[in-house]
């Protein structure tokens, strides 16, 4: 294809003397991703339903093994809980400073974010940990094991995603600062990172406040 | 001389332009393409399991084989043929038939194409590798959780990335279709093809991901020794079939919609009169759509759900051939009053009529729970689903492919070769499946390898071969007709006298498919052009630079990565080399995506200059 | 025009012929000449949908019909563009209410059944049996009776037999066509289910959920027979001696060999069944292993090489016998004759 | 079954207070938006169409909150199931067409109440402002909580009947404030409500033992029904009654799936209704219409 003009970044540069506006979506491909995330995390939604779905009929098959009530404690899980809601609202701080221009302000949100999450990923780590050592209770012992470590572990598994997702993304951008071309993919990176977060407070409540209860 | 006429190019350079496009058209006919193989595959064995019940107590194909056969039959079938070839239409049409320059996301569309072809092609391969999956396309634990060998283990995997080539083309057609639509293009003009694309993704968009999970539970009991579906550790295998069916029953509107989005193409053009009662057209497909997600467990009416789940879902059931009734009657009246041109796109129509109003009759017999108790699981249902997947979906995407092939391929298929392929696959068709309504009743179950001698099953089942190979021989007629046009004149523009954008495109359509972005007035907008104007479709606005994306390569290698670490799992079990194998495809997979994120694609743009240049 | 009908017309002559040519299927077999309480309601509703289905069929076929004869584009008059009718309010009116009318029909008397089919409140006074679906048989158990049996189901006629089902593998499903339809037998819960023929007769049971390789030949049989007969089976059951040595040496033979290879999992009387099925009766079955004759040549074959004749069959290569021994061994087994009630006390089996 | 009830008197089944007050709320709803309507400052007079609504919705509170019905829905669930399906479902649809708009207009514009409507309309509160109670009210504890305490019965369903209407207002009032979204969001909004109510119906569906103490034989349900049984009929019958069983051709498991069952169908065929009355008088109008060339397109 001989009719070609290559485009370069200079036509997604933010111009600050116009009025703000949301560089997330002041593209078209921003418009896309934006809609294109709220229709994947609706189909995420029906996978975690799933999820949700096979734990509450497998919970009570313990085959003889460690319940519910035997494992969980609510001190880790309640801190769990919140770091990462908090995480979630470092995320919101992240964008409003995007939405500002910021660039700087948003990346120190984000990296804040970050932190809340891996630190979430340790204590979730240090959980399953303490389960399989002092309890046996691995994903093989009962069919609740299994259940239970799916669910948990597929959203630990999004978590891990969300934080590669976002490590990639600072460091890219790290020295070239923002423009239209990248503030989209904060923007649904932040959409995901919230996803995961209420998807957090339905395990909270399903898994272990009801759990506590039997 | 036009710049986008294809030169005389090597093989080479047409396989490398296929393997890194992220063109819409290319990427339908991709999904075209290998849905066809696919569909080839499933009908051969298709036609091997109708071989072995030729005669009673036959032994032209082993037990163990046999249950591969159907397997792989109705996997490759539903999956890997049909979906994608819906796939491919919609890929290619309902952008033209929108306005639209692209997908919402070129490059995902090239992902998901690629997925796909990976994930068919894996599974496939299981035949090289030790032998096919063999639990029935509904693989129900806990027969497949036990089943030996690395069988179900290539469904499971193959099934994972051909789905989420499948979720990841479902978000795409949502996107583009709110977001893209060309001016005057409302809601309430959209084609019904585009419309059915839409409500097809959003069935996509909410089966597909519980049928992922259904498969990681089956992966993880099968190669880590977890225990969903192991009862002596307290699993339970029930919730297999509801997870699948949930995923299931939607799956079969996923296949029909489309297809009815095809009809309400073909008939309107071909009675030269406008969609009969559009509007309710359009709700008729989001109430099938809305009621078939609450209609799962009547593929579990003998599960032993109690009586009240089961009156339940027979209630759901049959209030599905209520918007489908009106589906049907605003069709005839489509037609009523018409100039009816008998083409065979139009024949495959008339076809589906009658064909389709039975299996849609035997479905609401089977809906009937107490009824089911006896059909479940017959040839009955057999017979039921093949009236309405054949008589439905597959004549669609015969009417389709003969209707829109000079749109993709700038040839016209010989219309005398048509009409005899359709008479041979109309009669063969009904040959091989009516009459097993009534073998279904004389009790014959299905996924039988042999019926046995004296049980007044010969016949039934003897006509039934016949009219499959009926349907081989249409097949075979079909494939010339492909063969033969390639040599033919190229097409000219808009030969079936069409009403709606797609084929106010020049022939062969460009890469960017429209040069002006084209004003769209009311419903049946070249129609209108044609009855009110010039026939030509107004300009939206002036002549300005196009932006297109750029291809690449990395779909395929993403794509590829994700094959090698799923050999990996499969192979997992057996020793190290499988658990290298993930760490190299993932890695490499990941990879790609890294390059993606890093490697920044702005695309490029068409100069304004330039299209002057081109035709209108 | 006149060429398309014409090969409809063909078409569904030759098929309605067929159809004739074949009557409804094999009398014990088919679900279309139901003999059994559970068939019997299936049956008159399947007829009663059917027919409704036939009458929309009808007409959508006479609009068709209409609309292929009349509207037809004319030589001549390619050009002329018909009247592009929008919609009909009316009419579309009529065509959803219709269809929900006739569904509501369909369903008043489906649900009922539904509900009569699935009612359990007269089990605990009726007879139980625990049905045990294998890889590829069927073991059932007479729970008040200590009678054990496999293959061959007797029941009386005239009574409800609550059928207590449960899988020891995968998935099986229990259907004799033409006393009662199917339901499934699970791995991880008993489903219970009742029958009832109504007739004596030897009622054809099939396997109807994929369960491996062998799935399509694990039928078994109902033996209906009248109440007396039902007693007197039951009670020379109860009585069989599993120890009673035959009175020929040939077999005297064969039940040694018999019992030092295979009672590791085949039993005899009412013991609780093991790996394979119980053989008490096993004289009197009307085929063995689901499907074969039950000849002395036929059991010889299976006992040599049983993966052939049932392939994936869990009894491949678990002993040791030479073709001389298994040969006294099939004399044994087909002396073992406990009842005067037979197959034959209901009729026999329809050939 | 109706003999069986017989013995709870003619006030217990007919309340004939309720129906008084039935009666005089229609009687009001006649002259304040008819005769005396400009005392009120009311302009235009209802129409036949909104009286007729207005009457049938005192009329079905009536049947579901006086008839007999109301005191079956102490005992079995599926009146319990009958009686919520109109009264939130049915009833508050009514009263929102039947009234004439300048009574809701006032309500809007109202300094204290307008900005609480218009807050609990938009569409994200609403849509979890109802389901999220109605799913609550029938967690068992909450369930029999209520059926257990007259007064917060009451309270209960007055709470329940006020987010029935905030979830309809926003599709049926045509002022522009609340009614912010566009025909498809409707049609979505309506689909999100069928999908949010069904967690709990299919609990109820498929649970295997009688969830609710409420409707089991001994001490709970006799409570319950203190709530429309006037005391002293109550304590002069008591030892006569075995169970709720006693008036209902259904076991107790049954009734409730039953319950559920009518919960989830009759929802569905209301919701279907309001969809079909959306999306048609969105797009009938819409899809015949041909732009003039000359129109300028945005
Ligand atoms: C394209 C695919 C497709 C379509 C469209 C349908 C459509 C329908 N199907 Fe089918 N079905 C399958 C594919 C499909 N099915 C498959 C693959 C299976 C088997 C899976 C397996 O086990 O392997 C299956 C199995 C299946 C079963 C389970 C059987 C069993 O295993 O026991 C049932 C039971 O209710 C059922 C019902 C229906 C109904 C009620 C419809 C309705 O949507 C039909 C509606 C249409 C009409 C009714 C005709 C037109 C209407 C009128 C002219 C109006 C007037 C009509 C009336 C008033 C009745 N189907
Ligand atoms: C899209 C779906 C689809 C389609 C189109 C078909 C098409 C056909 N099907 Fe299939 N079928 C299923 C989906 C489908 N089927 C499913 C889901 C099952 C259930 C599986 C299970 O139980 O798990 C099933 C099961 C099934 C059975 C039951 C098996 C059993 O239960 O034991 C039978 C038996 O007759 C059958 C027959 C046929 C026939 C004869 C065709 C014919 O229409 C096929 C026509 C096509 C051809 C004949 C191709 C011809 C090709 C050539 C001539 C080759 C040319 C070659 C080259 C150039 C290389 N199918
Ligand atoms: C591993 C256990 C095992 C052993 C040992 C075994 N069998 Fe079996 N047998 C089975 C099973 C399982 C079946 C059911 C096969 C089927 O129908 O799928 C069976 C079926 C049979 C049947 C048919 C029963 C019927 O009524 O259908 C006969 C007869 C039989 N075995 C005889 C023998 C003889 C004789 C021997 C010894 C030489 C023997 N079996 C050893 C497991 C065993
Ligand atoms: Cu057992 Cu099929
Ligand atoms: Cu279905």
């Amino acid at each position: 294809m001989s009719h070609q003009e290559t485009i370069g970044r200079s036509a997604h540069k933010i111009n600050p003397n116009k009025a703000p506006i949301d560089p997330s979506r002041a593209t078209p491909e921003g418009k896309y991703k934006h809609l294109g995330i709220w229709i994947f995390l609706g189909s995420e939604t029906v996978l975690f339903a799933s999820l949700f779905g096979t734990y509450i009929a497998l919970k009570n098959s313990t085959a003889g093994g460690p319940t519910t009530q035997d494992l969980y404690g609510l001190e880790l899980v309640f801190l769990m809980t919140l770091l990462l809601l908090t995480s979630s609202l470092t995320s919101v701080y992240a964008i409003y400073h995007m939405k500002n221009n910021n660039f700087k302000k948003m990346q120190l949100w984000m990296g804040i974010t970050g932190l809340l999450g891996l630190a979430f990923l340790a204590c979730e780590i240090y959980e399953f940990a303490h389960y399989i050592t002092d309890y046996g209770f691995t994903f093989r012992s009962s069919a609740f094991g299994s259940a239970f470590y799916t669910l948990v572990g597929f959203h630990g598994g999004h978590v891990i995603f969300g934080l590669s997702w976002l490590i990639v993304l600072m460091m890219r951008n790290a020295k070239r600062g923002l423009d239209t071309y990248n503030a989209p993919k904060y923007n649904t990176f932040a959409l995901y990172w919230h996803f995961i977060d209420v998807v957090w407070v339905f395990i909270f409540t399903v898994v272990y406040l009801m759990g506590m209860v039997g | 001389m036009s710049a986008t006429t294809t030169q005389k190019r090597g093989l080479g350079t047409v396989i490398w332009d296929y393997m890194t496009t992220v063109d819409h058209k290319k990427v339908g006919i991709l999904y075209l393409l290998f849905g066809g193989i696919f569909f080839l595959m499933a009908g051969v064995q298709a036609l091997l399991i109708r071989t072995q019940l030729i005669t009673p107590e036959n032994d032209f194909v082993s037990a163990g084989l046999y249950n591969e056969l159907i397997t792989m039959h109705g996997t490759n079938m539903l999956f890997l043929a049909a979906m994608p070839l819906f796939f491919g239409l919609m890929n290619y049409v309902m952008p033209l038939q929108i306005g639209a320059r692209d997908l919402a996301f070129p490059f995902l569309n090239g992902v998901g194409v690629w997925l796909f072809i990976f994930g068919g092609l894996l599974m496939n391969s299981s035949w090289f590798f030790g032998g096919a999956p063999d639990a029935g396309w509904t693989n129900y634990a806990p027969l497949s959780t036990q089943s030996p060998g690395h069988g179900v283990n290539f469904y499971v995997l193959g099934l994972q990335l051909a789905g989420a080539g499948t979720i990841i083309s479902g978000i795409n057609f949502i996107a583009t279709i709110v977001l893209m639509r060309g001016p005057g293009m409302t809601y309430m003009r959209m084609p019904l093809f585009s419309w059915t694309t839409l409500v097809t993704s959003i069935l996509i968009l909410f089966a597909f991901p519980a049928f992922t999970i259904a498969l990681f539970l089956m992966q993880f009991d099968r190669m880590f020794d977890t225990a969903f579906f192991d009862i002596a550790l307290g699993g339970n295998s029930i919730i297999w079939q509801h997870l699948f069916w949930i995923m299931g029953h939607p799956e079969v509107y996923i296949l029909v919609l489309p297809a009815f989005g095809i009809f309400s193409e073909v008939i309107p053009t071909f009675s030269k009169k406008r969609l009969f009662g559009y509007t309710a057209m359009v709700f008729a497909t989001f109430l099938i759509a809305f009621l078939g997600f609450m209609v799962w467990a009547h593929h579990m009416f003998t599960v032993g759900l109690g009586p009240v789940a089961n009156a339940l879902f027979a209630i759901g059931t049959m209030a599905i051939a209520v918007p489908t009734g009106i589906k049907i009657f605003n069709w005839l009246l489509t037609m009523w009053g018409g100039s009816i041109k008998i083409t065979t796109p139009m024949l495959y129509a008339l076809g589906f009529i009658p064909s389709f109003t039975i299996g849609g009759m035997t479905g609401v017999m089977l809906g009937s729970t107490v009824a089911d108790y006896q059909f479940h699981d017959t040839y009955f249902v057999v017979a039921h689903f093949h009236y309405v997947i054949i008589g439905g979906s597959v004549f669609g995407i015969l009417a389709a492919v003969h209707y829109w092939w000079p749109l993709m391929f700038n040839r016209m298929l010989s219309e005398k070769l048509g009409k005899l392929e359709f008479w041979l696959f109309f009669t063969g068709f009904h040959l091989t499946f009516f009459i097993q309504h009534f073998l279904g009743l004389m009790g014959m179950p299905r996924r039988y390898w042999v019926f046995l001698e004296n049980q007044e099953l010969d016949l039934g089942n003897l006509i039934s071969t016949i009219g499959a190979y009926l349907m081989g021989i249409a097949v075979i007629v079909l494939l010339i007709n492909v063969v033969l046009s390639y040599f033919k004149e190229p097409a000219p523009r808009d030969p079936w006298d069409g009403r709606t954008l797609e084929w106010a495109v020049p022939n062969p359509t460009p890469y960017y498919n429209f040069k002006h972005t084209p004003l769209t007035r009311g419903l049946d907008p070249l129609w209108i052009e044609k009855m009110e104007g010039d026939g030509k479709i107004k300009p939206a606005e002036p002549l300005h630079d196009l932006h297109m994306p750029y291809g690449s390569i990395l779909p395929f290698l993403m794509s590829l990565g994700f094959t090698i670490a799923s050999f990996g799992f499969i192979y997992q079990l057996d020793g190290p080399h499988g658990r290298i194998l993930i760490y190299i495809g993932m890695a490499f997979a990941i990879g790609c995506m890294i390059v993606r994120s890093l490697k920044d694609d702005y695309g490029y743009n068409i100069p304004k200059e330039v299209l002057e240049k081109e035709d209108d | 025009m006149k060429r398309w009908m014409g090969k409809f017309k063909a078409l569904m002559l030759f098929t309605f012929l067929t159809i004739l040519l074949a009557g409804c299927g094999k009398e014990n077999l088919t679900a279309l000449d139901p003999k059994g309480y559970g068939a019997e309601i299936s049956f008159n509703l399947i007829l009663y949908i059917t027919f409704i289905m036939i009458g929309v069929f009808v007409v959508v076929m006479v609009i068709y019909t209409i609309v292929l004869l009349r509207y037809r584009e004319k030589k001549g008059q390619e050009n002329e563009i018909p009247v592009q009718v929008e919609g009909n309010t009316k009419l579309e009116i009529v065509w959803t209410v219709i269809p929900i009318i006739l569904v509501i029909i369909i369903l008043i008397p489906t649900i009922f059944y539904t509900f009569d089919l699935a009612d359990t409140s007269e089990a605990s006074t009726s007879i139980n049996v625990d049905v045990t679906g294998n890889q590829y048989w069927w073991h059932f158990e007479y729970q008040d009776e200590e009678v054990s049996t496999s293959q061959d189901l007797y029941i009386p006629t005239g009574e409800k037999v609550y059928l207590n089902m449960i899988s020891s593998d995968v998935i099986h499903s229990f259907w004799v066509p033409t006393i009662s339809g199917k339901m499934d037998v699970n791995p991880e819960n008993v489903n219970t289910m009742y029958i009832e023929a109504y007739e004596e007769g030897v009622y054809w049971g099939k396997c109807a959920e994929l369960c491996g390789p062998s799935h399509s030949l694990m039928d078994f049989k109902v033996i209906a027979v009248s109440p007396e007969e039902y007693e007197q089976w039951i009670t020379d059951m109860q009585n069989v001696d599993p120890e009673e040595v035959p009175a020929d040496a040939v077999a005297q033979e064969g039940q040694d060999l018999f019992q030092n290879n295979c009672m590791g999992c085949h039993a005899l009387g009412s013991a609780p069944s093991g790996v394979g099925p119980n053989l008490t009766n096993f004289g009197d079955r009307t085929h063995f292993v689901g499907y074969l004759e039950p000849t002395k040549e036929n059991l010889v074959d299976w006992i040599m090489d049983p993966e052939t004749l049932k392939p994936g069959n869990k009894m491949t290569g678990t002993y040791d016998v030479t073709e001389e021994e298994a040969d006294k061994i099939a004399e044994y087994l087909m002396q073992l004759k406990p009842s005067e009630v037979t197959p034959e006390s209901a009729g026999g089996i329809i050939d | 079954m109706w003999l069986e009830l017989q013995i709870f008197g003619f006030r217990a089944l007919w309340s004939p207070y309720f129906f008084t007050f039935c009666l005089a709320l229609g009687v009001i709803y006649y002259l304040v938006a008819g005769p005396y309507r400009h005392k009120f400052g009311g302009k235009e007079k209802p129409t036949i169409k909104q009286h007729i609504l207005m009457y049938t919705a005192l009329f079905l509170l009536y049947v579901v909150k006086g008839s007999p019905i109301d005191l079956l829905s102490h005992m079995m669930f599926t009146a319990h199931m009958i009686q919520m399906v109109v009264f939130l479902l049915i009833f508050p649809i009514l009263v929102i067409k039947g009234l004439p708009l300048w009574i809701w207009e006032k309500a809007l514009r109202n300094k204290t109440l307008g900005p609480i409507i218009r807050l609990l309309t938009k569409p994200i509160i609403s849509l979890l402002l109802f389901n999220g109670l109605f799913s609550v009210y029938h967690i068992p504890v909450v369930f029999d909580f209520s059926k257990s305490a007259p007064a917060w019965h009451f309270v209960i369903h007055s709470i329940l009947l006020i987010a029935a209407f905030i979830v309809f207002i926003p599709l049926l009032l045509p002022f522009k404030e609340i009614n912010t979204m566009t025909p498809l969001l409707k049609v979505g909004y309506i689909f999100a409500n069928g999908v949010l109510i069904t967690p709990a119906c299919v609990l109820i569906i498929f649970t295997k033992t009688p969830a609710y103490e409420a409707y089991l034989a001994g001490g709970a349900w006799l409570q319950a029904l203190a709530i429309c049984v006037p005391g002293d009929v109550l304590d002069g019958i008591e030892i006569t009654l075995s169970g709720p069983e006693m008036f209902s051709p259904l076991s107790t498991i049954n009734d409730q799936q039953f319950g559920g069952v009518i919960m989830k169908t009759l929802q569905e065929v209301v919701y279907l209704t309001l969809m079909v009355r959306v999306f048609f008088g969105w797009f009938r109008e819409k899809s015949r219409d041909v732009d003039p060339v000359s129109v300028e397109v945005n």
